[in-house]
């Protein structure tokens, strides 16, 4: 491209305040105006593909919830998917009340984290100051049945890791009760807001037809008006047990995404409560037993906060598999950026590339290697918890001590 | 102890510095400003240029690709400076450590002053951290 | 339902399809010579309406494979086409004519397996550090970590 | 010669203070509606003797004009502070309004001399956006200031302060020039919404992005003196202050708490928009106030 040359580049990165993770990408800029974009990915390469062919199958789902903080249930959620399309299995329906709690539950965090940080981008921290103090409560719960506020640890192939405890199920139905008109009141405040309309609506559109080009996913399909939600048309875990609809928007701007993200967080709101009812009911066991993964090859898919999340495993009938492969749901998202930032401004570039909640750990998951010779002991997910949990402790102790 | 060290350790401005993290101690780090834990309280602000900064919080392994870019942020910051790891990737690689893809810890790139190790460790350990720099400015 | 959508595909292509395994009602895994490859893809995602979802390779050690994953997603019905590519010459024809979102999982798979795609517009790194060492392959099963030590 | 001195000094001291409080005024209103707790009253002189004992970084790409910036800003701030201290207290002679108006759009020029001279690609764009936004504010901020000039028929900044007293400040015409005034003071601090040039999520700072040390602690300086220098100025000049020293200290409160508020209920503006904003709405309303004015309003 000739005209790359021409025009000024201005870095978004690799260290921005823009985004929370490394990342670069050059604007190629006519004054205020992008005429290019360009995506350099790799500083958050890790090799989590590679990783996980030398773990055992119990093993990774510790290591892929650590692909990324924020969707930390839905990578586990769709890699135990894949094992049970692979194995076979059926899960029993307690575990199937649980994980979908787990998992709508995320969803509501990171919807009102992103809620937060896109009012961060446009200059207002008032919105990201109520939109966070709001998402805390929930990460409280997750505390109090998970035992952990991010890194839940609680899928398992064949069912879950931990039961939900009779007498911390009206905990968390106060939590929502009391979560849903605070989110009523923002969603209000962000909607009507005119200045933010302002910033927001006609900025970055994304047509249906971008989307089927790119194949992108989650919210940012759904704000242009393709109604695809893994949760509905491959029902898993209880998602086809309750009542619950897909948000769609039609126009495809950012403003369309800040919609359907925040009426998502009512619908996560009314699935917990539902899943909540059948478990008052439902006592049966948490999980199957998976003794070995035969031979084969499977898919799992399931929709993270930011879109569809894809994990592929092959088993030659070891302990561990032959390939994993993962496709985070920003992988198919962030290209669209060339679709949706040409032409705009500097200014609204800032806010459609945070339109599309692009992770990039997600993105970047790959390759760690990991000498299956040497026989160095690996730490594994269990045991970064249990070490940090102990940290935590001791620090507090310390603190208990000292204060 | 001098104004000036008196000075800094109520006004640290930190820059936040992601080198193949897995975004929870990220969060968590933001999660320090926002209402429940307000650092601003004690003068602490996350600032936007590394000009600014007197800490510089790192997350994450360290990546291959990064590791020249976390030497020159060092170096751009103005001295006095601090450097708080923040996380078990970068106190010690933790479940990515053999990766080729790891330059770190980040003690091996750049000077490290203190070390908040967990997965992801929660705001009050991250702020116990920050407390125990200050005490050691002292 | 599913079978539909299989037999479909089967009808249209009765030279090309060399195997079908059907794992589930919902997973179908078709193979096909790699010089038929557009052909089906194209019917897949211009005329029946399939997501692409990802591609995917695997190292069998003496071949390598690559899944095309496509997604019929009111049908709730996974469609993998299976392409074989020979070890020494491991070349196949580039989706990202056909499917902009297949630009990015052909680099990464060129970068990461050693992967030629033919016709890509842009086959350079996406993820690994420019420093990389030449014909390095990190997916490969003959990457190990003493590789790391000497890059 | 030499009184004009004295009161430069009096206005350095004086205005760097009282800009220091009502920046932490605005960091603590700021907490207070997100629901923090905020910093105590001395964060802003620590976070200023800190910056001093800082290093100063100084990029390759530096001109002189890097060090002479920040330097200049402050300068022309506590001028400013001066000629309207002088004036307040009738012995200004005959310093005219129009100087304010050349004085106040100094901090802004130094803040754009700052940023060429660092290099910095993103500080670039943080110059062409504060130039534009110079031209935006200055239109309807100038033709604000007219309307005290219209209503007492005289362009020397003391008579303005001791005319405009009792009734006629509170006509309708000042208090929508006020308003106008208000908002142009609010991008000349470059506060939300006007905060495109250093607009941290967008381009990291902008034209202080290079800066560091006591150049910083420069800058942040001139910034809390322009806060404090203007509204009081705005405070006399449209609102009669010299009524009475306990009313001019809650007027200048309500300015200052009022323009917090605005920058805490906005998002960032693009800069189209803010020009929009500025030359079609402010202008539309400063020219009213004007013909108010005329007639008598």
């Amino acid at each position: 491209m000739d005209n790359k040359k021409k025009k000024v580049v201005v870095p978004i990165g690799p260290y921005h305040p823009l985004l929370e993770e490394p990342e670069y990408f050059a604007l190629f800029c006519d004054g205020e105006v992008v005429v290019d974009v360009e995506w350099q990915a790799g500083y958050n390469h890790r090799g989590i593909e590679k990783l996980c062919e030398t773990k055992s199958w119990d093993q990774i789902t510790f290591l892929v919830e650590r692909v990324c903080g924020i969707c930390s249930t839905s990578h586990p959620f769709a890699y135990v998917n894949a094992v049970e399309d692979l194995a076979k299995v059926e899960i029993p329906e307690r575990a199937r009340y649980i994980r979908s709690i787990v998992g709508e539950l995320e969803r509501i965090h990171s919807h009102l984290l992103w809620v937060g940080l896109a009012g961060h981008f446009l200059g207002y921290n008032t919105v990201f100051m109520w939109a966070w103090k709001y998402r805390e409560p929930v990460l409280d719960i997750f505390e109090l049945i998970t035992g952990n506020r991010q890194s839940y640890a609680m899928m398992k192939i064949g069912g879950v890791r931990r039961d939900v405890l009779d007498e911390d199920i009206p905990v968390v139905e106060r939590v929502l009760d009391e979560l849903k008109p605070k989110l009523e009141m923002l969603t209000q405040a962000v909607l009507d807001d005119p200045v933010l309309s302002a910033r927001l609506k006609g900025v970055g559109v994304l047509t249906a037809q971008d989307i089927k080009d790119y194949g992108a996913v989650g919210p940012t399909a759904r704000a242009s008006g393709v109604a695809i939600d893994v949760r509905r048309d491959s029902p898993c875990a209880a998602y086809g047990l309750v009542n619950w609809q897909v948000i769609t928007c039609q126009e495809g701007d950012v403003f369309a995404k800040a919609v359907v993200r925040l009426l998502e967080c009512f619908e996560s709101v009314k699935i917990i409560q539902q899943c909540l009812e059948k478990l008052k009911k439902n006592r049966g066991p948490i999980a199957v037993e998976v003794r070995e993964i035969p031979p084969g090859e499977g898919i799992g898919h399931y929709e993270a906060p930011r879109g569809e999340v894809f994990h592929y495993v092959r088993s030659d009938g070891t302990n561990r598999p032959v390939r994993h492969k993962i496709r985070a749901p920003s992988f198919v998202n962030i290209p669209t950026f060339r679709a949706s930032c040409l032409g705009q401004t500097i200014s609204d570039v800032a806010i459609i590339l945070a339109g599309v909640d692009p992770c990039y750990c997600c993105t970047e998951r790959m390759l760690t290697v990991y000498d299956a010779q040497s026989g160095r002991k690996m730490m594994t997910g269990t045991d970064l918890v249990r070490l940090s949990q102990e940290k935590t402790e001791k620090i507090k102790q310390k603190m208990g001590k000292n204060g | 102890m001098d104004l000036k060290t008196k000075a800094l350790t109520r006004s640290l401005w930190v820059f936040h510095l992601s080198t193949g993290s897995c975004n929870n101690c990220d969060i968590e780090i933001l999660d320090c400003l926002t209402p429940r834990y307000d650092v601003e309280r004690f003068g602490i602000v996350l600032v936007g240029s590394i000009k600014h900064a007197d800490v510089l919080l790192v997350s994450g392994i360290g990546t291959r690709k990064n590791a020249d870019r976390i030497k020159r942020l060092y170096e751009q910051m103005p001295k006095p400076g601090f450097v708080v790891a923040i996380g078990a990737c970068a106190c010690s690689g933790g479940i990515f450590r053999d990766g080729y893809a790891m330059a770190g810890p980040i003690s091996e790139i750049i000077p490290v002053d203190v070390w908040i190790p967990g997965c992801p460790p929660k705001p009050e350990a991250i702020i116990a951290g920050i407390v125990t720099l200050l005490g050691r400015l002292k | 339902m599913n079978d539909h959508i299989g037999d479909l595909i089967q009808k249209r292509f009765t030279e090309k399809i060399k195997e079908v395994k059907t794992h589930s009602s919902h997973r179908v895994y078709l193979t096909v010579e790699k010089e038929d490859l557009l052909a089906v893809a194209d019917y897949l995602f211009r005329e029946k309406g399939a997501r692409f979802v990802i591609a995917s390779a695997v190292d069998e050690l003496n071949q390598f494979e690559i899944l095309y994953h496509f997604s019929f997603d009111k049908e709730d019905v996974m469609v993998s086409l299976r392409v074989r590519l020979t070890r020494d010459n491991p070349e196949a024809p580039s989706l990202s004519g056909l499917i902009k979102g297949a630009a990015w999982i052909e680099r990464e798979m060129h970068e990461l397996f050693g992967i030629n795609f033919v016709g890509h517009p842009g086959l350079k790194r996406l993820l690994l550090p420019e420093d990389w060492p030449e014909k390095v392959y990190p997916l490969r099963k003959e990457f190990f970590m003493t590789e790391k030590k000497e890059g | 010669m030499v009184s004009f001195l004295l009161w430069l000094l009096l206005s350095l001291v004086f205005f760097s203070l009282l800009g220091m409080l009502s920046g932490w005024v605005d960091r603590k209103i700021t907490a207070r509606i997100q629901w923090r707790v905020g910093p105590p009253w001395w964060q802003n002189f620590a976070d200023l003797t800190k910056l001093t004992a800082k290093e100063v970084v100084v990029p390759v790409t530096a001109g002189p004009f890097f060090f002479l910036a920040p330097v200049m800003g402050v300068a022309a701030v506590a001028v400013t502070g001066a000629v309207v201290l002088s004036a307040l207290s009738g012995t200004g002679g005959e310093t005219d309004v129009i100087v304010i108006i050349y004085l106040l759009v100094i901090p802004s020029l130094a803040l754009i001399l700052a940023g060429s001279s660092s290099g910095n690609p993103l500080a670039s764009v943080g110059i062409a956006r504060e130039l534009k936004l110079v031209l935006g504010y200055e239109l309807p901020f100038i033709l604000a200031l007219l309307v005290p000039v219209v209503k007492t028929g005289t362009t020397r900044l003391s008579t303005i302060f001791h005319l405009l007293q009792g009734p006629a400040v509170l006509s309708f015409s000042t208090i929508v020039a006020l308003l106008v005034a208000l908002f142009a003071l609010l991008g000349k601090l470059g506060w939300v919404p006007f905060d495109v040039s250093e607009a941290e999520t967008e381009i990291a700072s902008g034209l202080l992005i290079e800066y560091s040390g006591w150049l910083l602690a420069l800058f942040k300086l001139m910034k809390w003196m322009l806060l404090a220098t203007g509204i009081t100025f705005l405070v006399f000049y449209f609102l009669g202050g010299l009524a009475g020293p306990l009313t001019a200290v809650v007027k200048y409160i309500v300015l200052l708490v009022v323009m917090v508020l605005i920058k805490n209920t906005n998002p960032r503006l693009r800069i189209d928009q803010a020009m929009k904003f500025f030359w079609g709405w402010l202008t539309a309303f400063s020219l009213t106030a004007i013909l108010l004015a005329f007639l008598g309003w």
